[in-house]
């Protein structure tokens, strides 16, 4: 059944079981949601210089939403920034190959369990879902930057 | 087929319906054919809608209304023609007040701004109020929010009750001498709601208030007749009444049209102009600024001529049974909550609801692995999620091409939904 | 045949072309084959069209952007589709610049009230102006004029020679510090002059004033590049480049459709929506309120594809060569007097004209009885006929499908005319 | 040929040669526009009591409105006004009828040359034209009236 390459095991465990859910102290907040589904997430990272201290969540979505903000705490968490923008890239690239890209080695290597999302990048309407704590990630990084917080 | 089916009755013949509206024969994911029940979101198209339209364009095809050759009479004559249909397909006293617009946001749009733009007594400003209700589509929402902050107005509305309807009893301070106008949808499109008109148009009445019926839910499934209804406005789209994209109607009291200000300007609305001034034409064609959707008027007339003579009350009907299947199938499923009127009573062929804690998203997705096209998400109707402390819905919607079965194929692939995630 | 006719170079493969178009085989009282001369009010739509229309509705309808099953988003993928095409075909910087309307009409209404609208640096107010010209189609001038009484802003405009050209010689007077906004038409819709663009565009930014250029009359015959152009706004419609009636383009630099705020709110349009405020999506989606005309999208999308196939270039040549002879043959009646310039230079393929001193109506009826169409009246352009004295003009316009055959056609009609009123 | 039955020679007399066209002195004057086609006439009426003394009328247009006002001109000047309200009506009501009227003698007697617009009726966007000249002397006389110039 083609679902089931949308619908991993890994990813209905975490989204069953998320990872790093709730929010925590952070030095920056951003509120991010999906106008088409309404898909919602509020998300905080704080650092401790370069390095990733945290990543805390809290919202609403579909199993693939939630799910790829577990994945993401898992992977991002503990990491040096240069490292974690290349997991983001990589996630980005692999989401929007429209299922066209067979992550290889060197991509499992990066994305760990966020391979998983591979099946999810042939269906337009939930790719969206998928990315929405990594916009939110990247923008709250952002946020957090500029407001000197970090190096 | 289940034992409840037998008792159905007042159905269509849907066998020979559904022969002509050509994507029901589409199959998806390997063959399997598309249970279409998103009829809310967009109806689908007959053969007779498709059929007029490219005889339009094959061998009619010209500008409107400016022609003295023979092709650009019959284009005039073919558009003109579908507001006749039009007209009488709403019982309209007259077919000057039918106005073509692209769609029902188009024309709600276009209430709210001719009224921010009107002279007294028509005139919203900062010392009057705006009144809608928590159930509205966005579109009849975020135009009377843009009115309220462009010209101060103040924006009041109704609440829901528990069980999905509107809640009246502050209607003497919702509405007062104050309202300039009253916005309201006739049927939710996201709990099927059927809204009690009779009651809100009497106290508008009463306070000099006028009113305008989004009818967008209602159109293509029951009689409308704007006269019986007694609003001031009332707005519609083709696409959700079997029609093509690109068309909407307004229909709007002529005195009204008369005194109210155009809202777009350019070709086809003025009556002369110089580069010093101008002046307008008179009502419809004051609103209907550059050339009109006139293939797109033209299949709606098609539309309606197809929905006429299948018989408003007919398809009302139909609807009427397959949503009371649908009401009592659905509620056989463990976990599943109906949002909005959880009866057959009073509510149109159009039902939310929500799966245990699955959330719609996933629910659609398992459904159109079966071919199962439901829509998911807020229904461009958020408030209405917020009310219920619900993220979104996972809705059914049915047409007068809808069958018992595929009620049963959205109940059996609820069933697989839940054993998928269970 | 005349002999003039052996000469032209740079047409196109119009037997070809035709078969494309069904109505070309259209006849008229008593079998007379149309001859088609009034593209420059609307065009005719080839097959490759009217079966892309047919193939969405068939196959793929279903409201767009908010579907997880499969027909939603293959008709999600077929609309954006489309929006990159049209973007690739004015050579936009990017997608997310092409905004779908119903018209050229709403497009350009569209950006006056955004501007009504906007804060500063965009505001128009009482202390502003307004710059159009006096060849503007009326939907370039009256969607200003409303701007102005609605805002107090000083309305201007360039004039026009006796050649039919812009008169740009006082532009430092017309454009000023004070002007917010300069908008005018590429190729004149009565007159066919091409207007130079460069000029008007170098004077607004030096006082920085924002552009926009009506180009409905050029995106169907010419490449049209955006960047190129150097405007803020560009806007054009689909029935006029043979796409199908109901939609329109308004192209606008990014930055600007951040900045400038919504105009039509509803549905499609909302980042969020709660009942005391709502945000709205990022362009293009912020500006398509409702339902988009998805199927006339498409449509649009496949009429770029068949314009490209056979080349803007190759059009553009194609049309400069008919309007050459024409010009040519036309001046050769007696009495026929063009309106506009008189040459083939700078200009499109649009020509008017009176005869003597009988009616361009009396004209357009005698044409039309041997199945020639010429459109006849102010072509919504009445200031020009005011400018020139005259109450109206007879219009031919040509596009690819017109031939040298049919220039000679018109003019022994003209023949004709000239005996029956003489 | 079927252009023969709009273009009578009785319309084409009267556009080459237009009856009582010129402004003179009247009670109202009314300026009406054709807004599809751009024709335009300017028209007064001059009432003594009941009867009309005048109509008086300048204006641009295509034939059809030209011979039209000509002939309005000619029936009306001289007519009680409740027998030129029958004329007005009969007028309107043979161009209303998209050529399925075939002028009766009774119809002829009331519209004399007037009947000759019979073939101007099946076509639609001339239509306009041939009423715009008797519109405006419906508008005028209201106006004539309700200033109580006439009886
Ligand atoms: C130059 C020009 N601008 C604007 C328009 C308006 O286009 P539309 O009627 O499709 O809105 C037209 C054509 O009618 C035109 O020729
Ligand atoms: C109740 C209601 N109102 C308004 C609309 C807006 O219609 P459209 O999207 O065609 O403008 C819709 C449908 O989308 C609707 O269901």
């Amino acid at each position: 059944m083609k679902l089931d390459s949308m619908y991993q095991e890994v990813i209905l465990d975490h989204y069953k079981h998320p990872h790093g859910r709730g929010l925590r102290d952070g030095d920056a907040e951003v509120h991010h949601v999906n106008p088409t589904c309404g898909d919602e997430i509020t998300l905080r990272v704080k650092y401790d210089g370069e390095t990733i201290a945290d990543v805390s969540y809290e919202g609403q979505g579909c199993s693939i939403s939630q799910a790829s903000a577990s994945v993401l705490n898992d992977l991002l968490v503990g990491k040096e920034l240069g490292e974690a923008r290349k997991i983001q890239e990589t996630f980005l690239e692999l989401m929007q190959s429209k299922g066209q890209l067979e992550p290889d080695d060197a991509m499992e290597e990066v994305l760990e369990d966020a391979v998983a999302f591979a099946g999810v990048s042939k269906y337009p309407a939930r790719v969206k879902c998928a990315l929405l704590s990594w916009m939110a990630w990247k923008d709250a990084t952002a946020q957090a930057l500029s407001e000197g917080k970090t190096a | 087929m289940t034992d409840a089916r037998q008792g159905l009755s007042g159905l269509l013949d849907t066998e020979a319906i559904r022969k002509d509206f050509p994507i029901l024969d589409r199959t998806v994911h390997d063959g399997k054919k598309i249970v279409y029940l998103d009829s809310a979101a967009t109806s689908q198209k007959p053969r007779q809608v498709l059929d007029a339209l490219n005889e339009y364009y094959e061998r009619h095809n010209a500008n409107v209304h400016r022609g003295v050759y023979t092709i650009a009479e019959e284009a005039t004559a073919l558009y003109e023609g579908a507001r006749d249909k039009v007209a009488a397909f709403i019982n309209a006293p007259s077919r000057n007040e039918v106005i073509f617009t692209k769609n029902a946001s188009e024309s709600l749009n276009l209430v709210a701004n001719m009224l921010g733009w009107a002279d007294e007594p028509y005139r919203v400003d900062s010392d009057t109020e705006i009144v809608t209700t928590e159930m509205e589509h966005h579109s009849n929402i975020v135009p009377w929010q843009l009115l309220a902050q462009r010209t101060g107005a103040k924006l009041k509305w109704f609440g829901i009750t528990d069980e999905g309807r509107l809640d009246l009893s502050n209607i003497d301070e919702i509405i007062t001498e104050k309202t300039k106008i009253v916005s309201f949808t006739l049927v939710s499109n996201i709990m099927g709601t059927h809204n009690p008109v009779e009651k809100i148009i009497r106290r508008a009445q009463q306070v000099g208030a006028l009113v305008c019926i989004d009818a967008s839910q209602a159109a293509p499934h029951m009689v409308l007749d704007v006269q019986a209804l007694q609003a001031d406005f009332v707005a519609f789209t083709g696409h959700k009444m079997v029609g093509p994209t690109g068309i909407g109607v307004l229909w709007g009291r002529q005195e009204l049209l008369e005194d109210l200000p155009p809202f777009l300007g350019g070709g086809e609305m003025i009556e002369t102009v110089s580069m010093h001034s101008s002046t307008y034409a008179p009502a419809p064609h004051k609103f209907e600024a550059g050339t009109p959707p006139i293939a797109q008027a033209v299949g709606l007339g098609a539309a309606v001529d197809y929905l006429s003579a299948i018989g408003m009350e007919n398809i009302h009907r139909h609807e009427q049974a397959i949503t009371a299947y649908a009401v009592k199938r659905l509620l056989e499923v463990p976990d599943l909550r109906i949002i909005g009127p959880a009866t057959a009573e009073d509510r149109g062929a159009t039902i939310s609801f929500t799966l245990g804690d699955i959330h719609p998203h996933d629910v659609g997705q398992v459904l159109d692995e079966l071919g199962i096209a439901v829509r998911v998400g807020h229904h461009c109707a958020r408030p209405v999620c917020l009310r219920y402390g619900i993220p979104a819905t996972t809705r059914a919607s049915f047409y007068l091409y809808s069958t018992p079965a595929e009620v049963d194929a959205l109940v059996d692939g609820l069933e697989h939904v839940r054993n998928f995630f269970g």
